[in-house]
């Protein structure tokens, strides 16, 4: 049953037991005419009511699992980053409710502290989003308001709309268009812009510098970032994730594995890690935000939940890069049976996030001049190589074959 | 060229005094401060003196004490059987009404700001300095605490 | 040396790598090195500098604390003693016997630095310094400890002798001492006794009278110059004298003459 | 863009303390540069004046944070010269063995702060978690972590706690281990070598003219060690050599001013360990300290920045009449026009990183 | 509606709207200065919607109910998340750093510094502070956005500490700023700074200062 259909059924029950006798109910105690709730009560029994229902369902599925997913990609990077440290990064633990539970229960209980700081830590994550509800949200005078406001809106909903586009299977997905890579990547690049705004906005020099790096590295990247893509869709002959996926399940290697998309094109493999790298901006590629010279990058004057949305949806962007890594070359949710497609497919993303936490903490940030450097002298070169030999692979190698074969025929 | 030669040519220069020696590497002299500056560009263009350690102004309360330290880094002054870098130490007295001195930032670098140091807490100028500013306290700051005569309020907590 | 071998292709990311994944084995299978603080803490060493404490029953109120604190967050607070205090009291018993008032350090923690002056300069050793650190406080004035609390007791009192630290002691400049004996009454080691003078002295009235002076006892003074601090007629002064060259009575020719 | 003013500092974590450096930049490339210090200016010269000459260690302490041992070992050597006094054999090595240890712990304080500048804090917390190693070690003997208070006039607090030797040879040994081990991470890691050759460059000439001394000017391949050519305490009778390196011909830049360092740190191993095999036994304090002095008198040590010099003159009186502090950072900042110039926004951290700032002494 | 006359504060434009139905579009428009519409009104509206959330709120009682439940898990938030300013100035600094090193680790207080203070809820003052620094640390504290608290770290911000006979330092940095917590030790061991962030919690605890409806 696909995500969908699971919606769908979930829609038709919700509707027929909850929402309609509702609007009934409610519709029966005014007039008809001032009163919509019967005709939405009319529409939800219809075909589109119901597919509109089972949208808002998946979507909303996708997002709770995009956002879980988001917290523990956070917590996983602290952690990792603690144990590669040699300590044991944030601990604060179930332990520390029992203070919270004291609190609402309206008595001041004793001051005890001990015990709080000995767990895995996952509650930080949730401490630190809450206070940054609490916390003030300062415009600065000179800034100019609209647009300092605007930032972290483009670069949020850009992000979390990344999250309702990506199939978890064939089966989960929130939405599945022939055309999904490229909607992807078209949301991906939408998201520098809200990075360019604010830190143009900001009225800050540092955060200026931040907008205009981001600027300048998203431009050196798309294209080889692109390019790299490229060899997948030809290979693949679709944009569709779903056909990408089966398309790599399909050719085999020796023994019959299945020959996944890095094997054939490792070199486009390599770009697109880069590439993806610097797109969601992570060490070594975080130049926007390089801490030691540019304060905080473009985020520099952005405070409270502003601030939290920032980072927030660079984690999400982080998570959908990886995704779309594992979708175009590592055969995406394919895995052997006892485990389910989905789980499959977050396994291969956190992977991929472990790595790039790994790269992260390992080594130092690149140049500004370097980095660009890098983009256009060496991975757009071989981004076209890559496209060259997937070429080669898709048209000149079976003609060549189909000679090679009918060749002894014809002699 | 070894100290005590060094010692000899330096005693014969014009408006040196009372050359000494300081535990056999630091040579130690009083200079007149008309001409300092041709005594300085000796130091550096004929005895190799390229760096600069310190400079010194000390209030003695009716005038003031310049104190140069320079050093050979590269020995061309050097001191028989012994790796000792040598140093020259060179005193120079100010009048409490004109606190001025040639400036030798443009000889040696280094000195600039040791200059400037010398302006900002003791109050002393350096002619031709390109950039006489105070360097550690804000501007604005009335006078040079570093003199004797400089009094402040000091907060002494009660309790 | 190893950094001079060629950078190759592996030294991009696999190398630096195969370090931090090492370390991250080795902390997450075994225990990082990571001491938790409110859970377990790391024992300061038993010379740690950390809140001064007073072993009252060693403390003679001299005050060298407060002279060599650079600080001057120690001042000497006027304490008032209970019997069993002054029982107890062992080095300077006379002062603290005579008097139930006592002086008695207080430290002011929010300027004190810590340098450990005052534990290194107390000729008695009263003054010792704990390896007790958790001193934050939500206001300045919980900060200041009174003289009482900062009183230990200890079963075993460490015997150490008279030290003179200060590497100095009051010389007596004979003809303006008016023989108050003042000294006397505040030396808090009881090093100086008042005995006939070398020379008779006109009065005003014009009497001629032989007045006391005082005479110190090089070996057990420990410098603290309370007497040159009482003296209404400014006739002692501290000089930098060895406690080996000079023992008992101070001689008078040698005394005068400086 | 149009060439601009931007000012870092004094709260930026490029400044590593408390001083703005103003750059000019046109586009991303610095144009001009110019430094602006005092914002630690505590007037140490003018208080040291009020307090006696063995209070004023205190000072001398707080001068510099990281290395606060050979700040204090200075002054106590300028007055032992001034008052003429004689300190005891086992007391020079102890102090010889503290001075190395603190150069250990200061280099790496600088190793630590100088990886968050390339971004790259796993450095920063490996080099900051050796260098707990070392603040234990020197913490037994003196009683602090920090500023230990533990050099005198005249000799050293008190003698080292029992098993101090064992105990820094074991962490000498798990320091070199780990030193080799990180050689893969930092120096021999391409991207670190992307952002640290051939940025910053002077030359030596340039270098000796512009007062830069110490590692720094060490890095440009001069061999000049104040612990050999103004030796002091007992570095003549310790078989040691001065670490060299250079990047080019007579130039340094920050990889060669990185790689010097580390040098320094191995050397420092082979001295303490020498210092434990040669260290008789004997009193650790003069007999007899004056209190009061007349008269002038310097010295200069090799401090972990460079040459440190103290020029005391006393009055006769139990407190200094003047005490000057030259601080090797003053006028390496003075210069930092020189070698920031021309090069990215990007490499201010990465260089003035290399140059290892310490603001409290600087400022003084 | 009197009642609500009396709460709100604000446009008075935006208060008879509020009031009545008579919304009038055009003045809202008219009456900010021109060029700058777009911004302020969209600030009015944020404004509008604030009144008309707290007062609905007020008048029907919700904010006490919402405020009794959400207070205490604000406060918990806060006090288990201080983000301090990294912002180093003497001796103490170094031990601020060296209690992030792996033997201390305060990350697992969730202590994470931040560069900008804009993100920060404690500034730290952790060393003497001069007369030519005062300006700019009352700059930083005031950038700093609500609620802060500020621990004036070792003898220095206390009361000027070793350098309390100084022409140029301040006697403490209470003198021109609100302070919370004094950590005394010179300098503060890693372990005091870490009791010195259980003492805030503490004093946080018993501010609850945690508040969802402002006002």
């Amino acid at each position: 049953m696909s995500l969908f259909s699971f919606c769908k059924a979930m829609a038709e029950w919700t509707a027929d037991y909850m929402l309609i006798p509702v609007f009934n109910f409610q519709a029966g105690l005014f007039p008809p005419f001032s009163n919509p709730a019967g005709d939405i009560a009319d529409w939800l029994e219809t075909d589109g009511g119901l597919n509109t229902l089972a949208w808002l369902f998946a979507v909303n599925i996708a997002f709770a699992i995009g956002m879980t997913n988001l917290i523990i990609v956070i917590h996983l990077e602290r952690k990792i980053a603690a144990r590669i440290q040699d300590r044991r990064g944030p601990m604060l633990s179930l332990r520390s409710f029992r203070e919270l539970g004291e609190d609402l229960a309206g008595n001041s209980p004793s001051w005890r502290f001990k015990q709080n700081y000995a767990g895995i830590g996952i509650l930080q994550n949730m401490a630190d989003g809450i206070k940054a509800i609490t916390k003030e949200l300062i415009i600065p005078a000179k800034a100019d308001k609209f647009l300092f406001t605007m930032g972290p809106i483009i670069f949020i909903s850009s992000s979390v709309f990344l999250l309702v586009l990506f199939p978890l299977s064939d089966r989960f997905a929130a939405s599945s268009a022939p055309a999904g890579l490229m909607v992807i990547m078209a949301a991906f690049s939408i998201a520098p812009i809200g990075v360019l705004t604010s830190g143009w906005a900001s009225n800050n020099k540092y955060s200026m510098i931040g907008g205009m790096r981001s600027a300048a590295q998203l431009m050196s990247y798309e294209i080889p970032l692109l390019l790299s893509m490229a060899g997948v869709f030809l290979l693949a002959g679709s944009f569709d994730p779903v056909t990408i996926v089966e398309q790599q399940q399909q050719s085999t290697w020796f023994f019959g594995l299945p020959m996944w998309n890095f094997i054939p094109q490792f070199i486009g493999f390599i770009v697109f890690m880069i590439c993806i790298l610097a797109e969601v901006e992570r060490v070594p590629f975080d130049l926007p935000e390089a801490e030691a010279e540019l304060v905080e990058g473009w985020t520099t004057e952005y405070s409270g939940i502003r601030y939290m949305l920032f980072l927030a949806a660079e984690y999400i962007r982080g998570f959908a890069g990886a995704a779309v890594c594992t979708i175009l070359f590592l055969g995406g949710w394919a895995g052997p049976w006892p485990v389910p497609p989905e789980v499959w497919f977050l396994l291969k993303v956190y992977l991929i996030l472990i790595f790039w936490i790994f790269i992260r903490w390992t080594v130092p940030r690149i140049r500004t001049d370097q980095i660009l450097e890098l983009g256009w002298k060496k991975l757009l070169p071989l981004s076209l190589i890559n496209i060259l030999i997937v070429i080669f692979m898709v048209e000149i190698y079976p003609y060549l074959s189909d000679t090679l074969t009918l060749l002894p025929e014809v002699f | 060229m070894e100290i005590k030669a060094f010692m000899k040519e330096v005693s014969s220069v014009k408006g040196v005094t009372k050359v000494g020696l300081v535990r056999n590497n630091v040579v130690k002299c009083n200079l007149d401060k008309e001409g300092s500056k041709d005594f300085f560009v000796k130091l550096k263009d004929d005895f190799g003196f390229e760096h600069c350690s310190l400079i010194t102004a000390i209030d003695n309360q009716p005038q003031f004490e310049l104190v140069y330290h320079f050093s050979a880094i590269n020995g061309s002054v050097f001191v028989k059987d012994s790796s000792a870098a040598v140093m020259a130490e060179i005193h120079i007295f100010l009048d409490r009404d004109t606190p001025t001195v040639e400036s030798i930032s443009d000889l040696w670098f280094g000195a600039n700001w040791h200059e400037r140091e010398a302006f900002d807490l003791m109050g002393i100028y350096f002619i031709g300095h390109p950039d006489l500013r105070r360097v550690l306290l804000p501007e604005g700051f009335a006078g040079h605490p570093l003199r004797k005569d400089y009094v402040y309020e000091i907060h002494e907590e009660e309790w | 040396m190893s950094s001079d071998r060629e950078i190759g292709i592996m030294d991009i990311i696999v190398n630096p790598m195969k370090v931090t994944l090492k370390q991250f084995f080795k902390s997450t299978f075994g225990k990082p090195t990571t001491v938790m603080y409110p859970l377990e803490r790391r024992d300061p060493p038993p010379t740690y500098r950390g809140m001064n404490a007073v072993i009252w029953d060693l403390c003679i109120g001299c005050g060298i604390c407060g002279e060599v604190c650079p600080n001057k967050c120690l001042k000497m607070k006027p304490t008032e003693l209970s019997d069993e205090e002054q029982d107890r009291a062992w080095y300077g018993s006379h002062l603290a016997k005579r008097k139930n008032k006592a002086e008695r350090p207080a430290i002011n923690f929010g300027h004190c630095m810590f340098c450990g002056f005052c534990e290194d300069y107390c000729p008695t050793g009263a003054m010792t310094m704990t390896d007790f650190y958790e001193l934050a406080d939500t206001n300045r004035e919980g900060l200041i400890y009174p003289a009482r609390s900062m009183k230990v007791e200890l079963e075993d009192l460490p015997q150490l002798p008279l030290t003179n630290y200060m590497m100095e002691s009051p010389v007596l400049d004979v003809d303006p001492c008016i023989g108050c004996s003042k000294c006397v009454d505040n030396c808090p080691t009881n090093c100086i006794i008042m005995d006939e003078g070398p020379q008779n002295k006109t009065l005003k009235s014009g009497k001629t009278r032989n007045v006391e002076n005082p005479y110190f006892d090089y070996t057990i003074c420990i410098g603290c110059s309370t007497c040159v601090k009482v003296c209404p007629a400014d006739c002692l002064h501290m000089e930098p004298i060895s406690n080996s060259s000079s023992s008992g009575l101070s001689e008078e020719g040698a005394t005068t003459e400086a | 863009m149009a060439e601009m003013w931007i000012s870092m500092g004094p709260q930026h974590p490029m400044t590593h303390g408390l001083w703005t450096l103003k750059v000019k930049v046109d586009g991303e490339t610095i144009v001009d540069a110019d430094p602006e210090l005092g914002y630690l200016h505590r007037s140490v010269e003018k208080m040291g004046e009020r307090r006696k000459y063995f209070m004023n260690t205190t000072l001398t302490d707080r001068l510099c944070y990281a290395s606060s041992t050979t700040w204090t070992h200075c002054y106590a050597l300028s007055v032992e010269e001034l008052m003429e006094v004689e300190v005891p054999q086992r007391a020079q090595y102890i102090r010889t063995i503290m001075l190395e240890l603190q150069r250990l712990a200061s280099h790496l304080m600088w190793a630590g702060a100088y990886m968050p500048d390339l971004g790259h804090i796993t450095g920063a917390l490996y080099f900051w978690r050796d260098r707990e190693l070392f603040l234990n070690l020197l913490e037994a003997p003196s009683g602090s972590r920090l500023l230990y208070n533990y050099i005198r006039i005249g000799g050293v607090k008190r003698d080292l706690p029992d098993g101090f030797e064992q105990k820094t040879e074991r962490i000498l040994k798990l320091f070199e281990q780990r030193l080799d081990e990180y050689a893969d991470l930092f120096e021999n890691s391409k991207i670190f070598r992307m952002r640290t050759e051939d940025v910053g460059k002077f030359t030596a000439a340039q270098a000796q003219n512009l007062g830069i001394t110490g590692p720094n000017l060490r890095g440009c391949g001069t061999k000049f060690d104040l612990r050999e050519h103004d030796t002091y305490e007992i570095y003549d009778e310790i078989d040691w050599d001065i670490q060299t390196r250079e990047a080019g011909p007579g130039y340094s830049d920050c990889f060669s001013r990185y790689m010097v360092r580390i040098d320094e740190m191995r050397e420092s191993i082979k001295i303490i360990r020498e210092c434990f095999k040669k260290m008789p036994a004997g009193p650790t304090m003069a007999s007899k300290i004056p209190v009061r002095a007349t008269g002038e008198a310097f010295r200069r040590t090799e401090d972990s920045r460079g040459e440190a010099l103290m020029y005391v003159v006393g009055d006769g009186s139990d407190r200094p009449y003047r005490w000057k502090i030259k601080s090797p950072m003053f006028t390496t900042i003075s210069a930092c026009p020189h070698y920031l110039k021309g090069y990215k926004v990007a490499d201010i951290p990465a260089i003035m990183g290399s140059i290892d700032i310490c603001i409290g002494e600087t400022d003084k | 509606m009197d009642m609500s006359s009396k709460r709100i504060k604000g446009n008075a434009n935006l208060r008879r709207g509020l009031g009545s139905k008579t919304t009038d579009s055009d003045k809202i428009m008219e009456d900010p200065p021109a060029g700058d519409w777009l911004a302020l009104r969209s600030d009015q509206l944020l404004k509008w919607i604030d009144d008309a959330v707290y007062n609905a709120a007020e008048t029907t009682g919700m904010r006490e109910v919402v405020d009794r439940v959400t207070r205490p898990i604000f406060n918990y938030a806060q006090r288990f998340s201080p983000h301090p300013l990294h912002f180093g100035i003497m001796c103490c600094a170094i031990e601020m750093g060296q209690a992030s090193a792996p033997d201390h680790d305060i990350d697992r207080l969730g202590l994470v510094y931040r560069s900008s203070p804009r993100q920060c809820d404690v500034l730290i003052v952790n060393g003497p502070v001069c007369e030519k620094l005062r300006p700019k640390l009352k700059t930083l504290y005031e950038q700093m956005p609500e609620p802060k608290w500020v621990i004036a770290m070792g003898e220095c911000a206390i009361s000027g500490g070793p350098y309390w006979d100084s022409y140029s330092v301040v006697a403490g940095a209470d003198t021109f700023m609100p302070v919370d917590v004094y950590i005394p030790g010179c300098p503060v061991r890693p372990e005091a700074l870490m009791h010195g962030f259980l003492t805030l919690q503490k004093k946080i605890r018993e501010k609850e200062p945690g508040m969802f409806l402002r006002r």
